[in-house]
């Protein structure tokens, strides 16, 4: 099992979270690469429907962060 | 037993933007497997299901006509999730064709030397550019006596088979009457109007010899009906072909019922007085 | 709820007449035992054909959305809570309507009888807390609180929240020590029988949409289920669709639904769904302290944000 | 989601503002660790539809 | 006509004896209800039942059923084509059906066995399928078979009519499919009681309490009936739910999507309702049967009066009452019939009064 590599969906709010993401991409900070970034305009229009077709589609994990 | 289900696969030949803001465009398809044109052979006003796979299924009126060989055509006008995929799709792209399906045109009765008066509006005119085409043909031409069509479009930009057009207008044995609802473009030639008050100003007389085909949106046939029992077109000579929602196209699953016909089966095309029998749900 | 009969026909018949409705909702009698079918009567001479039994388990604030008309409604204790989760969601206004309130004492399930009555009901007459079944060859009592639907038998809401007559006086709420005691059985087990449970509570779907078209919460023109531009979920009998579905239909009700049981009632396969929508009660009242639909000047607990919100699984 | 069967660690959710890089980086460290430890997916997958 | 006596002794293992060239199907009793299934090894059909919840039609037509299926695998050189998916049609035995449910097939039939086009699907489970029926002693008060163009002891859709005769079963072999399964069963001991049989029959039909009247159905104009007042009063308690379509043995609308999961896409067949608005919605939004009253005409008048006209074989109902018994707000297609065969045209009843 060791490796086996996780699919993690992410949903990032536009402002918050993707902004952070870019500011540490800017300042090369290293993470690891297992998440899929689907920017979203804020955590207000993530809605259940995303996260489930994220796992039905065969993700891992969803992350989301506001 | 032939699946019915299973559509002959094509590749898109070639694909002409027919309207100025790209919602419609003209589709020609070529067969993979040779045998399968033969097994295509359709009569025109009738219509086919474009099958894309993975997508779904649109029932679309079938464009070519049956005296143009080796290839069949479609105008497709981009409005739901299939036909907007198609409208993405480029030439050289594989998809599949089920058909032909539903009955068509009563041409045995037309063919006895009947006067032709075609009324098309908008996108709906291409089961009629297959008819204009099937009876212009020179084997076929002599069949008909004269042949008129009035054909309108919102704007120059919406008209179909805009080369087409200015060929047949040059023909002395069709007369055409193209007209759009309005326009600012100075040198525009034809009439300015909507089609039910032009075809009241430049359609024949009716009679027993005489056949109408409507084919437009729902609007336009209300208001043509009048004015063509007006002009003494009896109600078994005018010919409408319909839309309804369908899925199989041959009569199974039931749902573009009205009354006891089926679109899909026992239509498109239907006769005023069959429609008058059967509920308004369409 | 023997006598109330009368008084729904002559409230209505006088409602009639003085023509402050144009239309009466409530039930007549159905032509299989233990089944009333709702109907509308809009002249006092049909209003006889009203009828109030154990057997109105089918919510009627489910035939007032988007209603234009002025209309009256008979409503239970959690017909009357959904009436006001309509208001609030601008479904029909506060002067439209005029609620028959009805003091319900739990209606009875039909499945549950047909169980334990063995050969075929040809008939089911009840007193004030007894149940009369009749078949071919017996004729079995059955006491009116060991037959009632689930959510009757839980039910701390019997007497309408809101009403504009009352068919009789209120009766004494009941006061049930561990209303999801189910929910918290589920909710200890471990992954892999919760993942089982499911699988086998929602295999027998034939996706019918009984259970989302018998709830007066759901009225979207066109359901996530029928939306094609994206298509979110399968049309077919895939287990994960039907699975979807289900976890979406009771989410949308989270913080809205007042187990009224029609969902259940109406399901002809019989799942229990409710599993999920008391799950999602459960929470709304334990974190937000919020029961749905009690009055008509509180912002539900979805719809509003406030600083002392739990949220412990945020990072 | 954690009453149908689905692992809680499946669900993630943060606040992030974006200024806290750092966070967010620990963030993503901390849920890739907790999925690896929970391993693949295996209940809520579709690949084909399983139909008649 | 040949006549077995089995007892009931070796009805067990004649059954398993049929399922080594037969797939057996039955009745099987889960949760609180029956429900057609396929029977396992030494599995026996569990015939203590009036009816199924459901209709048998599952056997035949599937709720969801894949038909096409094809790669959108760009690098394959068939990518895109559409292949048809092998169906195993090895032959089927379904035990324990009613005959109101056998009937239905054959009104079923007429739509996916058309002259002109045939539906394989469909068409070949019916071919491979053999119907061992059995007789109906205990009738609903909700069943109006007798009155529905069939009957308890009807024979027209079935291989194979058993009855129950003290502690042996009489089997009235009705089609060589049958009598191919009563060979595999090994049953062959004959005894020519067809008395039994008419008086089964004669006692069963004496116990349907339900009828209906179906004599003007035919009569009636159709445009007249379509408009006729009562519509809105049937339609009103409607919640528009699938139920009685999904629970109805003769319903067979169908639905046909495309579902893709990476690179291999499928195109099937799932059952449809035309209680559902999306059931004929246009792509334009447009509706024609918009209004919930419509539907529900649509379904009842596509029952007792357009199918009536187009197939000239009486209504396309057996009788069966699941959709009575199922409906969440009890409407009755015994009462919609009774108001549609009872309606008076305006001139009809002018001439009367």
């Amino acid at each position: 099992m060791s490796d086996w590599e996780p699919k993690i969906v992410s949903f990032l709010c536009n402002w918050c979270s993707y902004g952070a993401a870019d500011l540490a991409g800017v300042s090369r900070m290293q993470y690891p690469s297992n998440i899929r970034v689907i920017r979203i305009p804020c955590t207000g229009r993530m809605d259940p429907k995303f996260a489930l077709t994220a796992l039905r589609e065969g993700a891992d994990a969803v992350w989301v962060s506001g | 037993m032939q699946n019915p289900y299973l559509p002959y696969p094509v590749r898109i030949d070639d694909i002409t933007v027919e309207a100025v803001d790209k919602s419609l465009k003209t589709f020609k398809f070529v067969f993979l497997n040779d045998g399968d044109e033969e097994k295509f052979a359709y009569q025109a006003g009738q219509f086919a299901e474009l099958s894309i796979p993975g997508v779904g299924e649109t029932p679309i009126g079938i464009a070519s006509s049956p005296v143009e060989k080796g290839f069949v055509k479609f105008t497709v006008n981009r409005a739901g999730v299939v036909t907007t995929h198609l409208h993405n799709m480029k030439v050289g792209d594989v998809m599949g064709l089920r058909g032909p399906l539903g009955n068509w045109f009563p041409w045995e009765e037309m063919e006895a030397g009947k006067n032709v008066l075609i009324v098309g509006g908008g996108f709906a005119f291409t089961t009629l550019r297959s008819s204009i085409i099937y009876m212009l043909d020179p084997a076929n031409r002599s069949k008909f006596g004269n042949i008129d069509v009035v054909y309108g479009a919102r704007s120059p930009g919406m008209l179909l088979y805009k080369d087409e057009l200015v060929e047949w207008e040059k023909r002395d044995d069709i007369n055409m009457h193209i007209t759009v609802d309005a326009t600012d473009d100075p040198d525009w030639k034809y009439n300015v109007g909507f089609v039910p008050p032009i075809t009241e100003q430049k359609a024949p007389q009716g009679g027993d010899d005489a056949y109408a085909i409507v084919c437009g949106p729902p609007i336009m046939i209300k208001f043509t009906q009048p004015v063509l029992e007006k002009l003494g077109y009896a109600h078994d000579h005018i010919i409408m072909s319909l839309e309804n929602r369908m899925k199989c196209g041959f009569g199974m699953c039931g749902r573009c019922g009205i009354g006891k016909e089926l679109v899909c089966k026992d239509g498109p095309v239907f006769t005023l007085d069959q429609i008058n029998k059967t509920p308004r749900e369409y | 709820m023997v006598g109330y009969t009368d008084k729904i026909k002559e409230i209505a018949g006088r409602l009639l007449k003085e023509c402050t409705v144009d239309m009466v909702i409530g039930f007549r009698k159905g032509t299989m035992p233990m089944m009333n079918e709702p109907c509308f009567a809009t002249t006092p001479e049909a209003v006889d054909s009203l009828v109030w039994d154990s057997n109105c388990g089918i919510n009627l604030a489910n035939y007032l959305t988007n209603r234009k008309e002025k209309v009256a409604v008979i409503a239970k204790g959690c017909d009357s809570r959904n009436i006001v989760t309509h208001i609030i969601e601008n479904k029909i206004k506060r002067d439209q309507v005029v609620i028959i309130g009805v003091p319900c004492t739990g209606m009875i399930d039909k499945r549950r009888i047909t169980d334990m009555v063995a050969g075929e009901i040809l008939d089911v007459s009840e007193t004030e807390n007894t149940i009369k079944v009749k078949t071919a060859d017996a004729e079995t009592l059955f006491d009116k609180a060991e037959v009632l639907q689930q959510n009757c038998a839980l039910c701390i809401h019997r007497n309408p929240v809101i009403f504009d007559e009352m068919v009789a006086d209120a009766i004494p709420e009941q006061d049930v020590v561990d209303r999801y005691a189910d929910i918290q059985k589920i909710e200890a087990m471990d992954i892999e029988d919760k993942w089982r449970f499911f699988d086998d509570l929602l295999r027998p779907c034939i996706r019918c949409y009984a259970c989302r078209n018998a709830c007066p919460l759901c009225y979207c023109p066109t359901c996530f289920v029928d939306e094609s531009k994206p298509q979110w979920m399968g049309k077919g009998q895939d287990p994960m669709d039907v699975r979807t579905f289900h976890f979406l239909r009771a989410y949308h009700c989270a913080g809205r639904c007042t187990d009224c049981g029609a969902c259940e009632r109406a399901c002809p396969v019989g799942i229990n769904m409710r599993l999920l929508t008391r799950k999602l009660e459960k929470d709304c009242q334990e974190e937000f302290g919020w029961e749905a639909g009690l009055s008509l000047d509180q912002r539900p607990a979805m719809d509003v944000y406030q600083a002392n919100d739990p949220e412990p699984f945020i990072k | 989601m954690e009453l149908m069967g689905i692992e809680p660690d499946r669900l993630h959710f943060s606040w992030i503002s974006s200024a806290e890089s750092t966070k967010f980086v620990n963030v993503v460290k901390e849920v890739t660790e907790k999925v690896k430890a929970i391993g693949p997916n295996t209940h809520f997958i579709k690949n084909t539809a399983k139909v008649a | 006509m040949t006549i077995l006596k089995i007892d009931k002794k070796n009805w067990a293992e004649g059954l398993t004896a049929a399922a080594n060239t037969y797939r057996l199907f039955g009745p099987v009793k889960e949760k609180d209800y029956h429900q057609f299934k396929a029977l396992e090894k030494g599995e026996m059909p569990d015939l203590d039942m009036i009816n199924t919840r459901l209709s048998p039609k599952a056997l035949l037509f599937p709720q969801s059923e894949a038909m096409l299926e094809c790669s959108l695998d760009e690098s394959r050189d068939d990518h895109h084509i559409m292949k048809e998916i092998v169906r195993d049609d090895k032959p089927r035995a379904v035990v324990g059906i009613r005959p109101c449910d056998a009937k239905s097939t054959l009104l079923v039939k007429l739509n996916f066995d058309t002259p002109d086009v045939q539906d394989p699907y469909w068409l070949g489970a019916y071919h491979a399928t053999t119907f061992i029926g059995m007789a109906c002693d205990t009738p609903l008060s909700t069943c109006f078979c007798t009155t529905a163009g069939c009957g308890p002891y009807h024979e027209e859709g079935l291989d194979m009519l058993v009855m129950e005769q003290g502690d042996a079963y009489l089997a009235k072999l009705l089609t060589d499919k049958g009598k191919a399964f009563a060979a595999a069963a090994g049953w062959s001991e004959t005894a020519d009681d067809s008395a039994a049989f008419e008086a089964g029959r004669k006692a069963a039909e004496d116990r349907i309490v339900s009828t209906v009247k179906t004599d003007n159905l035919a009569a009636t104009d159709l445009l007249e009936l379509h408009g006729a007042p009562f519509w809105e009063d049937i339609a009103f308690s409607c919640i528009n739910c699938g139920t009685c379509t999904f629970s109805c043995p003769t319903c067979w609308c169908f639905d046909i999507q495309d579902e893709v999961h990476g690179k291999s896409g499928v195109r099937m067949k799932n059952w449809d309702s035309c209680m559902f608005p999306i059931f004929t919605v246009h792509t334009t939004g447009h509706n024609p049967r918009d209004a919930k009253a419509q539907r529900v005409r649509q379904r009842f008048m596509h029952k007792l009066k357009y199918f009536v006209d187009k197939y000239d074989a009486g209504i396309m109902c057996v009788g069966c009452g699941r959709c009575v018994r199922q409906c969440p707000v009890n409407i009755d297609i015994r009462r919609v019939c009774e108001q549609m065969n009872s309606f008076k045209t305006a001139e009809s009843c002018a001439a009367e009064g």
